[in-house]
């Protein structure tokens, strides 16, 4: 991995990224919809005053103006102001990256420690119960929408056995160890809904990468050194398997941002997600092109990331 | 398939070149053997007959099961599976049977279609950046990037703003609407596809026997078609069953959104969001809808597992 | 008598394919003394590489599992040793190479860290000391500047280099038997002479004993003392190397010594070389007489009726055929 | 109903042969709203209740946290920026207005000292002034005290137009004067009937002098107290994250005794209303939720939970199927629908009858919207039970199959209508959401049976709503044959809502389809009428007039009203809350407690 591919590689993110935020921009602002729709439906609101903010917001410049602005606006730090609620947008999205992390953080985490080792005792064990245990469930996790699962759930647990709480609150009032149970209890049901699904497929491709590996030879000739069926796997074959699964999880990492659309809705859980959604549903178009261009450079770092994993975890990837 | 593990080879290079898209199934050569294989793995085998039923149910039900799909019936409301109604009926006292068969097609042909939407261009651009150096690698990888950047619900209102009135000239309503929904949802998640095929050809692309095929005079594609896509068969296969569960369920989200088909079209993600806030009251409704999107999915990977064990050369069954 | 290091007694290893069992090893009987190096000879297909791979329980079972039969291993039977026991003679006392060295050795760990880590599991040694010792054992395979290669990757060798790192790595717990399984075969004939050399030397080195499986009967004439004839599973003949090559009593170990081009006779004789007819029979069903029958010139009906035993026709030499 | 039989009922009232409750259900029943109704008697001299309260806690404090959901959550706080409801809400936490509208339409005092009247000559005869007597001793949030100065500044911030704020038009037409510190003057330039706009109710919250002086006009925006209110109100501010939660709690020395009962108050966003329904009704763990439209088949099955019960308080929104006048097939000079065209089918009135007895409006009431939608003749609101005579409805296929086979309209090979070439085949949009997709289903059905063939499209809310010219998809721009949503009426005054049918109101490409009549419907009679009730002084006869102008939109199909909508909301089974249809939800937040 030679270190002028790595700052190579910087490098060109700064363009792509750029070229990323052009076309973002231009889709935001070419997509019909208006913020002030909600105006518009009010009698009681004269028209004026839905022309007026959407010329006070420059809504009616035209797209290349209203990209530069833009731009100079986010060179200078003032990531844009949001129509809906007329907040600084950095601000709206610095309030909910906590709770974001905190659960859907959580959920991705969950799915990795969980898909990992399935997924490669499914593979290691190819047919067997485990492995069509393993198999059956990630195809629930994966062929019932959150919005089915979750909704179960909170049937089950919040309505039926009054277990958890089924709406999430950001700012339980208590503290210390109390604050851990509340939390814990509130978070349980979104990140088992959320892991699960990510998880499923995940196990899906260690098995897959798992059962290439197995079988080649350099396992027999780890296995020939004694050194123990539990390294050889720990060892030989989940390395190698790896490196195919570090490509998938690095698509999945951006999804912790703000991809969580639907969970975070059913459950209330105000994360980015959840901006986001009501964000795009009110076409207040600086939220969504914040949330939108950061979404871009996660997905941008984390692509490179796998890269430079992919040619640390196989020295023969040679790039040129 | 393993990225960067050497491709240990039996005695004789891999026997059957076939690759994921059913397109070439024409040329693949005889599969006897391919067949053999498959026919051992028995969950793809019930996986088959399982498939083969709901095709069955879906394209010839509606003729069996006359009932028309939007007949409102108050009398009859969420009622629990009866003989007149074997899967019971929704909120309107609609048949939910006859809704399911008439939706099914709706949902597995758009399932199928985008995910095969998503597998020939993920593995079209995968291979083309896999192979190619510099530029158009970066090139691709930095549209895929683009792609999975882009916010769905705005691109979704862009595209069915611009293309539905003429879509919907040339194919007429349902037809138009379905193009627009193949292309919405298999034009977002070719991505991972690419990314998965460029990472396997990148290790490949090494290997001793790639360079004999080069050194016998094979042309870039020819390799990629014949040599690296055979090798690189597991992810793409596993990639399109998982994207035939995601279309299903992105489009009923589509209808959520009242992008996907008008709300009196009953594709089975539709049957099933409605069929949400009354889980509790009418359990049948959900049942039926979220078990045959199960049931379908369930089949569909496990024959895409056994594809991949068949036409997979290297596994020694 | 020397000591029996190993001895292998009726063993069969059976494989079970949707076409049915598979009777790759039906019946082996054979034995290694210590410092002695044995030759296993035969057809691909005929057992060798199962036998080789059944000694230290390298058979993926399933498919694969132990029908009959024992393996001593210096008077201890290996067949009901559980796995953690298994794991204390693996490459301690008995070690293996492969036939290919293109994809013997994980492409992702450097040379130094394979070799390493048989030091520290066997050996117990820290990170630095198994690394010290994968040089050392770099050095002895004479493998140039081996303290800085010791940090390169596999793909960075040629093949030869491949099978040298191999044989460090068999080495490094100086084990007491090494099995060789077709160690030259993938290696053109410059290379394959060091290494079989390299071998010899390691053997005299450590006092160790060699079981080398190959087809190729020169290299069995030049470095081994004893060498068993295997055909369709089991063992048609057994006997010193004079013996063997100078009086050859089964047929088919004939055809094969026939088959050796022999660079030393007079050209002009021009012989056209002898290929034996006929292909190895199907290890499915196997034929219940002598399975050399069908290919034998001398076949007789007796021979087709049953399977002639393993009978003594000189010192140390038994051969499984009623000529 | 003219005005010698309104005449006739006020003197009814003031004899006490008529009880004020009875009036004002009479005055509901033929169109006016509740609170015109006791404006009516305000001004013929009978004097507005005192309603007795009902508040029982006798000291301030003490109910531990009160917990509300809005399934979408407040995005800001600022009265004057409130885009929806739910934003008046959330600022109806920190913030009052003078007076607000109880359920019954009565007005009610809350920075007032008292509610204007003849009487004390505080409203003027000649209904061009009327002066407002301010509470004395409120202290804002920060201790400093509210004055008149506070309520002109309202008035200057509200009515520039640089400051862009949402209650704009109810401060750009009239003058405030400072009296003295506690009294103020409104100046309107013409005879104004209906005085209680500004100020009052949804529209009227006041924000303190104090703190926004210097973020008047252009930097409305940076004003630090957008994010943090200060206020008059209950609660004081603790926390607010836009869209998610707003926290406030208690105000130590608000000016009304032993108010608020709760401790602290928490109000979250997000999520569907089906699931807030749940929140309250099933596991308790809120006490209230707005807004619940949600099907009266799931409230009902909710109820049975036990926890919490639904609230309803009738009000002006009405949910209702337009009919297009004009041609929305054609296209002249880049506008569909345009002014001037005539609708191919739509305009014979046959078809036009026939559409509206297909509206099978009791099925919608009772399998879709039950108690959250009353089936009504009316477009303005109209509770079913006060039906008078010309504003009954009728669901009746075959009527309608008689009057479209009379008319000439013969069904075609494919079942569908037909009559010189054009056949009767409509598109029906709407937005999105799932009753209004059932009624579309419902009224697809009954179509087809009369051989109407109907194609449903549903559009994304903020797409449908929305004000964006480009966009044939909004509702403005009524590109299809019928379309079907929910027109709100926030104002007591139906003078605004009824605008809605005046021809000069019609939207068109030229005003950028901001003209609020939609159908295009041009009626001379309906225009006269209208401007007659704008400058029509006394009371009686512009309730009259308004009535005429309800009759008129339904004779001629112009729309087909389908249900009323009421505001619905979920209340804990313990929590005592009084909700009015004129108001917000919260408007009497302050009286809110829980007993037992």
């Amino acid at each position: 991995m030679s270190r002028q591919y790595v700052i190579r590689r910087l490098l060109v993110m700064i363009p792509s990224l750029l070229g990323i935020s052009v076309i973002l921009f231009c889709v935001l602002a070419m997509a019909p919809g208006d913020p002030f729709a909600e105006l518009a439906a009010n009698p009681a609101i004269p028209p004026e005053v839905a022309a007026s903010l959407r010329a006070k917001f420059g809504l009616d410049d035209p797209v290349w103006m209203r990209y530069l602005h833009w731009i100079a606006a986010m060179a200078r730090g003032d990531w844009g102001f949001s129509f809906a609620s007329r907040i600084d947008v950095d601000t709206l999205i610095l309030q909910r990256l906590p709770t974001t992390l905190m659960v859907i953080g959580a959920a991705q985490l969950l799915a990795i420690v969980v898909a990992l080792p399935v997924g490669v005792l499914a593979g290691t064990r190819p047919y067997s119960i485990f492995d069509q245990v393993a198999n059956t469930l990630a195809f629930v996790g994966f062929s019932l929408p959150t919005f089915f699962t979750g909704l179960l759930l909170i049937l089950v647990f919040s309505v039926k056995l009054e277990w958890l709480p089924m709406v999430y609150r950001a700012d339980l009032n208590v503290t210390g160890w109390q604050w851990v149970v509340e939390q814990v209890r509130q978070s349980i049901m979104p990140v088992l809904v959320l892991g699960l699904f990510q998880g499923a497929s995940l196990v899906r491709y260690v098995r897959s990468a798992v059962l290439d590996v197995v079988r080649l030879d350099y396992v027999t000739t780890a296995r020939s050194k004694g050194i123990g069926e539990r390294r050889v796997i720990t060892r030989h074959i989940v390395r190698t398997a790896l490196i195919p699964v570090v490509t998938l999880v690095a698509l999945q990492m951006p999804i912790i941002f703000g991809g969580a659309l639907v969970t975070e809705q059913i459950f209330r859980v105000p994360g980015i997600g959840s901006l986001l959604i009501s964000a795009m549903l009110a076409n207040d178009t600086p939220v969504v092109m914040a949330v939108t261009f950061v979404l871009a450079c996660l997905v941008v770092f984390f692509n490179f990331i796998a890269d430079v994993l992919y040619g640390w975890l196989d020295p023969r990837i040679s790039y040129r | 398939m393993a990225g960067s593990t050497p491709v240990s080879l039996t005695a004789d290079p891999p026997v059957a070149a076939a690759s994921a898209t059913p397109a070439r199934k024409a040329r693949f050569s005889p599969g006897r053997e391919a067949w053999r294989r498959f026919r051992r793995h028995k969950l793809a085998m019930a996986s088959t007959v399982i498939l083969g039923l709901i095709v069955a149910a879906v394209v010839l039900g509606p003729l069996v099961w006359r009932v028309p799909i939007n007949e409102i019936d108050f009398s009859a409301k969420l009622e629990g599976p009866s003989l007149a109604h074997p899967f019971g009926t929704d909120d309107l006292g609609q048949d939910i049977l006859a809704r399911m068969l008439y939706g099914g097609r709706i949902s597995l042909a758009v399932g199928l279609a985008a995910m095969l939407v998503a597998c020939f261009v993920g593995v079209l651009v995968g291979a083309i950046a896999g192979m190619s150096r510099g530029s158009v690698d970066a090139g691709l990888m930095w549209l895929a990037d683009l792609f999975l950047a882009l916010p769905q619900l705005p691109l979704l209102l862009l595209i069915i703003y611009l293309f539905r009135d003429s879509l919907t000239k040339v194919l007429g309503p349902e037809g138009g609407v379905f193009v627009m929904v193949v292309a919405v949802i298999g034009g977002l998640r070719w991505m991972q596809v690419a990314r998965l095929v460029r990472a396997q050809i990148l290790s490949i692309r090494e290997k001793e026997f790639i360079e004999a095929a080069r050194a016998l005079g094979a042309s870039n594609s020819r390799q990629v078609v014949r040599h690296i896509l055979p090798n690189a068969l597991g992810p793409v296969i596993v990639a399109g069953t998982i994207d035939v569960a995601a279309a299903i369920i992105a489009e009923s989200t589509l209808s959520f959104l009242g992008l996907g088909f008008p709300p009196d079209i009953p594709t089975w993600g539709r049957v099933l969001f409605d069929a949400k806030d009354t889980m509790d009251m009418a359990p049948h409704w959900v049942l039926f809808s979220g078990g045959a999107i199960f049931l379908a999915v369930l089949s569909i990977n496990f024959i895409g597992d056994g594809l991949r064990d068949a036409l997979d050369p290297r596994r020694v069954l | 008598m020397a000591e029996k290091l190993l001895e292998i007694k009726g063993l069969k290893t059976w494989f079970k394919t949707d076409d049915g069992v598979v009777r790759a090893v039906d019946g082996v009987d054979l034995h290694i003394d210590r410092g002695e190096t044995l030759g296993v000879v035969g057809e691909s297909g005929c057992g060798k590489t199962v036998t080789a791979r059944s000694v230290l329980k390298l058979i993926d079972m399933p498919p694969g599992r132990f029908e009959a039969g024992e393996i001593l291993w210096k008077g201890r039977d290996l067949i009901p040793v559980p796995a953690q026991e298994m794991d204390k003679i693996r490459a301690r006392e008995i070690a293996i190479i492969f036939q290919e060295p293109m994809t013997s050795l994980n492409p992702v760990y450097t040379v130094g860290d394979q070799i390493a880590e048989v030091l520290r599991q066997h050996d117990k040694l820290s990170r630095k000391q198994a690394i010290a010792g994968a040089v050392e054992m770099l050095r002895l395979v004479n493998i140039p500047n081996p303290g800085k290669r010791v940090h390169d990757y596999p793909h960075q060798f040629s093949g030869g280099m491949r099978q040298r790192v191999m044989i460090a790595m068999a080495m490094s717990c100086k084990p007491q038997l090494l099995i060789a399984d077709e160690p030259t075969t993938a290696l053109d004939v410059t290379i394959q002479a060091q290494i079989l050399e390299l071998m010899q030397e390691m053997k005299d080195k450590l006092g160790m004993s060699i079981m080398l499986i190959t087809h190729a009967m020169g290299v069995v004439a030049e470095t081994c003392q004893r060498v068993v004839v295997m055909y369709a599973g089991k063992v048609v003949e057994e006997a010193p190397v004079e013996a063997l090559f100078g009086n050859p009593r089964h047929p088919y170990t004939q055809g094969l010594i026939r088959s050796i081009p022999r660079v030393d006779r007079a050209a002009a004789q021009k012989e056209r070389l002898e290929a034996i007819p006929g292909s190895v029979p199907s290890l499915l069903n196997p034929p219940v007489g002598c399975r050399f029958a069908a290919r034998c010139k001398f076949a007789m009906d007796v021979c087709v009726k049953a399977m002639p035993p393993l009978k003594e026709v000189g010192p140390g030499h038994r051969v499984a055929c009623v000529l | 109903m003219n005005e010698r039989e309104l005449r006739g009922l006020i003197d009814g009232v003031k004899t006490g042969r008529m009880s004020r409750r009875g009036f004002v259900r009479r005055m509901v029943a033929v169109g006016l709203t509740a609170p015109m109704a006791t404006q009516l008697l305000a001004y013929s001299g009978v004097a507005m209740a005192q309603a007795k309260s009902t508040y029982k806690p006798t000291k301030r404090g003490g109910g531990g946290l009160l917990k509300v959901l809005w399934w979408q959550g407040p995005t800001l706080l600022n009265p004057h920026f409130a885009v929806g409801t739910k934003d008046q809400d959330g600022s109806r936490l920190f913030y009052e207005p003078l007076a607000n509208w109880d359920g019954e339409g009565n007005m009610k005092p809350v920075l007032a000292a008292s509610i204007p009247n003849r009487e004390d000559g505080t409203l003027a005869a000649d209904g061009k002034s009327v002066v407002w007597k301010l509470k004395q001793g409120v202290k804002w949030h920060d201790g400093k005290p509210f004055t008149a100065d506070d309520v002109v500044f309202n008035w200057e911030y509200a009515k520039d137009p640089a400051t862009a704020a949402v209650t704009v038009a109810n401060y750009k037409d009239i003058v405030v004067e400072k009296v003295d510190d506690y009294s103020v003057r409104i100046k309107f330039d013409k005879p104004t009937p209906f005085w209680a706009n500004a100020f009052v109710g949804t529209q009227g919250m006041i924000i303190p002098k104090h703190l926004y002086a210097d973020f008047t006009g252009a930097k409305s925006r940076e004003a630090p107290t957008n994010l943090k209110p200060v206020g008059t109100g209950p609660y004081m501010f603790k926390d607010f994250k836009p869209g998610d939660m707003v926290a406030g709690v208690i105000n130590p020395n608000y000016h009304m005794a032993n108010k608020p009962h709760f401790d602290a108050i928490e109000m979250k966003g997000g999520g569907d209303a089906v699931s807030a329904a749940r929140a309250v009704l099933q596991t308790g763990e809120y006490d209230f939720a707005w807004n619940m439209q949600v099907e009266d088949e799931i409230l009902l099955r909710l109820e049975k939970g036990g926890k919490g019960h639904c609230v309803i308080s009738p009000g002006g929104n009405i949910e209702h199927m337009q009919l297009n006048t004009t041609d929305p097939w054609t296209e002249v000079d880049g506008e569909r629908s345009r002014l001037g065209t005539k609708h191919p089918t739509l305009s014979d009135p046959a078809v036009r009858q026939a559409l509206t007895l297909l509206v099978d409006k009791a099925s919608v009431e009772k399998f879709i919207y039950g108690r959250t939608g009353i089936a009504t003749a009316n477009f303005v609101n109209n509770p079913e039970k006060f039906n008078s005579k010309n504003m009954k409805f009728e669901f009746n296929i075959d009527k309608a199959n008689e009057l479209l086979e009379k008319a000439g309209w013969k069904k075609g090979a494919d079942g569908i209508r037909e009559k010189d070439g054009k056949k009767l085949k409509f598109v029906f949009q709407t937005s999105i959401n799932q009753p209004r997709q059932k009624t579309q289903a419902i009224i697809k059905q009954a179509c087809q049976k009369a051989g109407i063939d109907i194609e449903v499209k549903a559009v994304t809310a903020s797409v449908f709503f929305s004000s964006d010219v480009a966009n044939p998809d909004t509702y403005p721009h009524f590109y299809t044959d019928l379309q079907m949503y929910t027109t709100t009426m926030t104002q007591p005054d139906p003078e605004l809502f009824m605008n809605q049918f005046c021809s000069w109101e019609a939207a068109t490409k030229a005003n950028k389809w901001q003209g609020r009549n939609i159908t295009r419907w041009q009626s001379q009679e309906y225009d006269d009428n209208y401007k007659a009730g704008q400058n029509e002084l006394d009371p009686v006869k512009r309730a009259a007039i308004f009535i005429k102008a309800n009759d008129l939109v339904i004779a001629n199909q112009v729309v087909i009203p389908v249900v009323a909508r009421p505001g619905v909301a979920a209340v804990g089974n313990k929590l005592q809350a009084e909700m009015s249809g004129w108001d917000n939800n919260t408007w009497d937040i302050e009286s809110w407690y829980k007993e037992g």
